[in-house]
């Protein structure tokens, strides 16, 4: 549950990036946040895993005011939160399954079960095959990918996407939206921020709509389930590229 | 569980040091350059040390006495100088021995003595002792008693000379002291802000860290372990560099009095361990330090 | 003028990126590349202007073998092509006015004139209120139109954007696509890679598909010249956000 | 055309040194601190080679005279002594100040001679001279004409002890230049690793400037200029250090010899500009070294 109350944000500089937002998702919702580029959505999703603070009114992730968490305790909090990055965030000095299974390793999972559940993660993307590879040895849309699986490996209760398929070409992207859809149907709250109003046409869902830091638009839109199932058929047989062999 | 932590804090240090090995040689090197500097004041005054400790236990009092004393009175006088329990030893010189002595010690003026029908130099009595054994006034007393005495012409106290050494000493220990705090905070501060701007360059690594739910403990035993395994290879590699110095140096400078001095020992076992420990200690500092205001959120 | 004779691409670790590519781009062209992700579009871009060097074949631009170029020309050779990077490439300890002048600046270009250009272009991608930011200081979106008017600014003979609209609205990218167009018009050979297909169906030009490191496709695809015009309009009145203002 | 692409390289380093001033103060405080060390030897052994100089010049040549000596053969000794162009003194000593000297400087045995009735000590002439004036050759040939003279009882000749103490200068002067060297190589590497690590922070917006078209020059001008930037402000900070050190150290220094040996005066303006020079040739050299293997293209 992701509740914000009149929540305002501002930059040093002066800025105002979020002013007076108040939205209510429910566990277990699946929501489109858009708006056009600089509108605020990277500034309200930071706010909800605490990468920033807001400068007024009040946020609640799970029933917890999370400006009042005390700061040794925040790490809890993001543990609950899967988060893909818009600007990725990948360790160049970790390989990609390392970078995968970093939160599974501090939570003191054995070496063996990390390696599973992160190739079968990897796999989900398409990625099994570069598991050993550096970050910057990927293309853009394979370090994108490694975001999107180090987001989920952990079953996240909520999970935040910012723009997770800017990178992606449109099969392996509606590849990526069907895992969300998979993920949210096992209960994970999905907060979805992106460009493609074609996404929200076709799923269906939450739509909350940023203006130049004002929350416009907040509605429930029907999808048309037959895009999904159909757009990534229509245009290639096999959206994900194969893995070329060479695993683990 | 802490095993566990511990293994993850040890194993991610190794794989940073591995894949990040030139920043940490980097590192290492200042840490070993430091310790060096800081390890040659050691090895210099502590063999200055041992030298001036040694100079103080040749501290003596000397009583000359008259030429013509007799045996008996002689004898006295000798019971007289031996009664104090801090007194180790009486040496009785005589006057030729005296004077063998002086034209040893001033060869150039041995000449003048020559033609001297009688011996220029009274015969005297040399006394060791042990400066920590008497308290001053049982010692002034005893000199008093001594210089009282009618075949006594006179007494030279080395106290005096020793009070004058020991302040030079204290003087000595005082600036090695400081030069060697002087240098083992620049060694802190130089390992402190290298870590620092390794800490800088891992900047966005560690934002990632917390971003995804490490606690600080996570973020920070790796570097902390690394730090202190940095401390300990530089402090080896210092080792290293000051017995390779003092191999090279040592032949050379034992033909000089003040290099024989300087460089007669090489460092205690303690001293290494010590080198060692600050080392550590230098690098955990250094972690410790520069990753204190990378604080949450930026 | 770009030529690839036989060109292919393998990287230390033995990943083959591309093989035996040819095609040759004419002076004024106008042609997209595109393939699902990894099939080795950036790195195709990435061999034009010299940032790796091909394993085999031959690479001529305006007719100079890029390979044979002594290291000391490369600058001049990259200051005849603009860069669009896929993962921005901003220097973040200086201002978006200092990064996009920064070309300008070394070819000596006095101060007055060099604000005056990069506030002319700043404003062709909406960001001439922002001038004074630094690029952490910046949404997404934002941060890719600095790059973007950073390949701009020196008028380049070649233009080459990888993935250039992945963080825009589609309003927004129209409006970059149609500053492309405007650019080509004066000369400009334009090479953009993209996963979005409806890009080269409206816009129409030549058409460059790779497949796991091959090139598939190489034609003519005919625009539908209508939609660029129809799209923006369809779905915002005014595309590019405008300035909140404060101007230099 | 030079003018602008020095005045490119002056504004981009002072940007970046404004935007990064925590990297650039601890370059800065680094290269201080290896300055500082460097400076104290400068200090220690310039003021140690003035106090052997002046030594140098005290040097002197002493001729005993016998006690009965008429005072005719005195001044035809005296004659004989002056008459070498590279005597530049010669100076009179009565048997009564050669005793007084004597009990000044060994006082504790001034109590012997105080019965005697005749002086203890003979006249002497001691003779001052430029020890580079005369080849050794002709020095000895004057010396046994003086030992031959009937007057004469002997001749002390200062240089035995002169060579010595030139022996131990070298010594010194050599053992202050290898230190320095040392000192000096390890804060040239500290520097370079500070700057390299500074480089390697900056890859990535080096790596920028050459996709986007800049040459070498460009890129390398501004670091340059940092680095001897910071090498001059890392300079002044060891200076100003070194005088602080100075002024608190000095007086409580001068009431002890050896303090007054090593700290008496402060650095000549010379070796002020040497640390300056020494600064940003480090700095400089860091930069240099830093960026030559950044190599194109990674
Ligand atoms: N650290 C900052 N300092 C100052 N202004 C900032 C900062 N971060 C973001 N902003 C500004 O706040 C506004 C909203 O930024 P935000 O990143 O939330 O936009 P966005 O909706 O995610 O845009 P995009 O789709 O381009 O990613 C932008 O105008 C941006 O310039
Ligand atoms: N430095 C490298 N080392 C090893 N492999 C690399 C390196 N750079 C790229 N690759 C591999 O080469 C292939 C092509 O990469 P490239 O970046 O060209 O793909 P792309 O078409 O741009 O994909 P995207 O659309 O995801 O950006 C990928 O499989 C990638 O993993
Ligand atoms: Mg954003
Ligand atoms: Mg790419």
């Amino acid at each position: 549950m992701i509740q914000f109350l009149h929540v305002g944000k501002s930059f040093p500089g002066g800025r105002s990036a979020l002013q007076d937002v108040s939205f209510q998702l429910e566990r277990g919702e699946f929501a489109f946040l858009s708006g056009a580029s600089g509108a605020g959505k990277t500034t309200l999703l930071k706010l909800i895993y605490r990468e920033i603070e807001p400068t007024s009114g009040q946020i609640l992730v799970n029933g917890r005011n999370v400006a009042s968490i005390p700061r040794t305790k925040v790490p809890f909090l993001r543990r609950t939160i899967g988060v893909v990055f818009q600007n990725f965030r990948l360790i160049s000095r970790k390989t990609v399954l390392e970078n995968v299974s970093y939160l599974p390793r501090i939570l003191g999972m054995s070496q063996q079960e990390r390696k599973r559940l992160a190739y079968n993660t990897l796999r989900r993307v398409g990625l099994a095959h570069r598991m050993s590879a550096f970050p910057t040895e990927l293309s853009g849309g394979e370090q994108q990918r490694v975001t999107i699986a180090r987001a989920l490996i952990n079953r996240p209760e909520i999970l935040i996407a910012d723009e997770p398929t800017g990178n992606l070409d449109p099969e392996l992207s509606w590849e990526i939206l069907r895992l969300f859809l998979e993920i949210n149907g096992k209960g994970t709250t999905v907060l979805l921020a992106t460009h493609e109003h074609q996404y929200v046409r076709a799923l269906g869902g939450r739509s909350l709509v940023l203006e130049r830091g004002r929350l416009v638009v907040d509605e429930h839109v029907e999808g048309h389930v037959g895009d999904i199932e159909s757009k990534p058929a229509e245009e290639a047989e096999d959206p994900i590229q194969p893995s070329t062999g060479d695993l683990m | 569980m802490l095993a566990r932590i511990l293994g993850y804090f040890f194993s991610e240090a190794a794989v940073s040091l591995r894949r990040s090995w030139k920043v940490s040689l980097v590192a290492i090197v200042i840490i070993a350059m430091s310790l060096f500097i800081g390890g040659t004041f050691l090895l210099l005054t502590s063999n200055l040390t041992r030298v001036v400790e040694n100079w103080r236990g040749d501290a003596r009092i000397v009583v000359y006495l008259t030429a013509d004393k007799v045996a008996r009175e002689d004898s006295q006088v000798l019971q007289l100088a031996s009664e104090p329990p801090w007194v180790t030893a009486v040496e009785e010189i005589s006057a030729t021995e005296a004077r063998s002595r002086f034209e040893a010690t001033f060869p150039s003026v041995r000449e003048l003595f020559k033609d001297w029908k009688e011996e220029p130099l009274p015969p005297s009595l040399e006394i060791a002792f042990e400066a920590e054994g008497a308290d001053d006034g049982q010692l002034d007393e005893w000199l008093v008693s001594l210089r009282a005495h009618p075949s006594v012409v006179m007494v030279d106290d080395d106290r005096d000379w020793l009070r004058q050494l020991e302040a030079l000493i204290a003087i000595l220990t005082g600036l090695g002291a400081v030069i060697g705090l002087v240098l083992l905070t620049a060694a802190i501060f130089t390992i402190a802000s290298v870590i620092r701007l390794t800490a800088y360059l891992y900047r966005d690594e560690i934002e990632v860290m917390r971003l995804v739910g490490a606690t600080e403990l996570y973020i920070r035993g790796p570097f902390y372990v690394e730090g202190v395994v940095q401390g300990l290879l530089g402090g080896l590699l210092a080792i290293a560099a000051l017995y390779g110095g003092y191999v090279v140096l040592n032949p050379k400078a034992s033909t000089t009095f003040l290099g024989n001095v300087l460089v007669d020992r090489f460092l205690s076992p303690e001293a290494l361990v010590f080198l060692l420990v600050i080392g550590s200690v230098a690098g955990l500092l250094g972690a410790v330090l520069s990753l204190r205001r990378e604080e949450l959120g930026q």
